[in-house]
């Protein structure tokens, strides 16, 4: 059926089966479709194909197909190949010495396999024929669903519990707690009033003497205490005054330094 | 009984299966006329409703008329059964453990006593959810103007935090030293005597009706079960 | 009747009433098992939905059994009636079909022997659609060199296709007694029958991370949900 001198050029000549002229590789899910395809086209039963015949059939259709140059994909290549091989098994008498399965166990092979995807497709399509539930049958339109009423359990341990109460009534105590202003010296301020205090006296002075004003507000005492005394001795270092104590926890006699410049 | 009469029978029990298969496909109450077509022409489907009516009177589910339109709905008395308790276990939050600590150490107390402590109103919420949660009660009524409820706790709370008595809640010295109070605390702080006796002197019993709280009588409160600061 | 019998008559009738409350509220079948602690401890659930379901014979409305599970269902016979305008949705596809149906004839099956005897490669897409429509599930893994997992059927499988066990597929006899649920030629002196229970002899249990599917196990499978022929 194939043209001896294939012509790239124009329509290759009809193949002798007719129906293999409309069969289309695309409309196929596979190889052993399409071989149960042409296996129906014998209109026998599955049990009394002519295995041999079906081989040609699918071999010459697939000789056609490449003939149109249309890529045959290869599994349908790997069946024409195990079919080939079949239909020389059929007409070769097997070997005694012969381990291979005989043509004819693999032709029954063939014929089951055809059969149970036939048989497959046959109950998948009686499958769908039962009333199916949303289509003949039918489920409780309007289903009353759970009402959910949720409860809870409360989890507090006793040191929570305790913890709760002891912080807050802390809370309350603290609540009440004003905090005194105090008036805190700064060193600037302390080392300009002790300047302006010494002044121009080079006499030994207790310092305590010059702040008397401010010590008088026991408040202030100390504040005003620790900060003269920094920037004293920052003025020391500076060398603008001189500083003396006569004795342990005794008071401080402060003067001015005669310096340089002076 | 006549043929005639057995054959209606017959059809009456077709149409009858036909409405029950409606009825409980249907997405929707159905009104009598939307079933008509699929009982054919001249059918008395009122008629045939109330007989579906009366079959399923006493079943687990019953046909219903709503407004024009039928359905089958749970038998009322089965409800129930569509209800479904769900527990969740929550931790409390820090105003409703106050609220119980206060009222745990200053019982019998009242809401204004409770406030006062908090320095923030308590919500309408806290307290009926610690009286849900069975912890606390009303224990009567404060011999004071307004008779303001006071309250004191429960077994269940004594059960439910480990307490043979209230005696057993310790006291200032002992929470100072378990560093739940610090040291620097002014020497008038006091930590109550719980009491959890019958009635005190300065309160009443509860009025007959006050079991349902005093939600009635005190309307300005906000009942949105939030603390929130004080006005 | 002496009252005895009276009395367990009663029991009875509201053991019926409150399955039929039950089934009748939920869309989705019910197991025995979570009906029975609406009726308390010793009832016998099975014998009571046998009752039940005899007294729903005839009418409009049926209680099947769908695997282990049962549920009120419109009757067969009234599907013809009931058919709505706005069903089909989108039809299953040839390919999908077929596989759903091997998968019911011979599980537990694996993807290697749907593909054995539809003769094709079956792409990933159509497998995940028939698990997504829940009629399909992973059953375990096959004591198989590789451990590909296995495919069986659901009970929603059943309950779609109206059927009360696998043993009543369509054609099931007439299949076993040809030999074509197996995966061999036949004479094979067991024939294989579908096989809903838990695991078979030659099944594992799947793996912990295997409710993914096998999709990452399987890098070469092509993921574009279409058949398609072998390469």
């Amino acid at each position: 059926m194939t043209t001896p001198q294939p012509d790239w050029f124009e329509t290759p000549a009809p193949p002798a089966d007719e129906d293999i002229l409309y069969v289309d590789v695309d409309g196929y899910e596979g190889p052993l479709d399409l071989l149960l395809d042409l296996a129906r086209r014998q209109k026998v039963d599955l049990s009394a194909i002519s295995v041999l015949a079906l081989a040609e059939q699918y071999l010459s259709f697939i000789e056609t197909v490449r003939e149109k140059r249309i890529e045959v994909a290869a599994d349908y290549l790997v069946m024409a190949a195990w079919l080939a091989y079949l239909k020389s098994r059929l007409m070769v008498p097997q070997a005694p010495s012969d381990d291979e399965p005989s043509g004819e166990m693999l032709a029954a092979m063939l014929q089951f396999r055809l059969k149970r995807l036939e048989a497959m497709r046959r109950v998948a399509s009686q499958l769908m024929n039962r009333p199916r539930l949303g289509f003949q049958v039918y489920a409780r339109g309007m289903p009353e669903p759970y009402q959910i009423a949720r409860t809870s359990i409360w989890e507090a341990s006793l040191y929570d519990l305790l913890k709760a109460y002891a912080s807050q009534r802390e809370r309350g105590v603290t609540a009440e707690y004003s905090p005194i202003q105090r008036t805190v010296w700064s060193l600037q301020d302390a080392r300009d009033i002790l300047q302006r205090l010494i002044g121009e006296s080079f006499e030994w002075v207790a310092m305590d003497t010059y702040l008397a004003h401010y010590l008088s507000t026991p408040a202030e005492r100390a504040t005003v205490r620790a900060s003269t005394f920094a920037s004293s001795l920052e003025l020391v270092r500076l060398g603008k005054i001189d500083m003396r104590q006569t004795e342990t926890f005794g008071p401080l006699f402060v003067r001015r330094r005669k310096g340089d410049g002076q | 009984m006549t043929d005639g009469s057995d054959e209606r029978q017959e059809i009456v029990e077709r149409h009858l299966r036909v409405l029950e298969a409606l009825l409980f496909a249907a997405s929707e109450p159905l009104e009598p006329l939307a079933m008509l077509p699929y009982l054919g022409e001249g059918a008395d489907v009122a008629g045939l409703l109330v007989q579906l009516q009366a079959r399923y009177a006493g079943r687990g589910v019953n046909l219903v008329q709503r407004g024009d339109r039928w359905a089958f709905r749970t038998a009322e008395d089965l409800g129930f059964l569509l209800r479904r308790q769900e527990q969740e276990t929550r931790p409390l939050s820090r105003p409703a453990l106050e609220t119980l600590a206060i009222i745990a150490y200053h019982q019998p107390t009242t809401r204004a006593e409770i406030e006062e402590v908090r320095g923030v109103a308590t919500g309408k919420g806290t307290i009926d959810l610690l009286l849900e949660a069975g912890w606390i009660r009303m224990r009567g009524r404060r011999r004071t103007p307004g008779r303001p409820v006071t309250y004191g706790t429960t077994e269940a709370f004594l059960d439910h935090f480990g307490l043979e008595t209230l005696s057993d809640l310790p006291g200032l010295e002992e929470l100072k030293g378990s560093g739940l109070l610090s040291g620097r605390l002014p020497p008038s702080m006091q930590i109550p005597l719980p009491f959890g006796g019958a009635l005190r002197e300065d309160e009443d019993p509860l009025d007959p009706d006050d079991h349902d709280d005093d939600r009635d009588s005190d309307p300005d409160r906000d009942d949105d079960g939030e603390d929130h600061d004080a006005q």
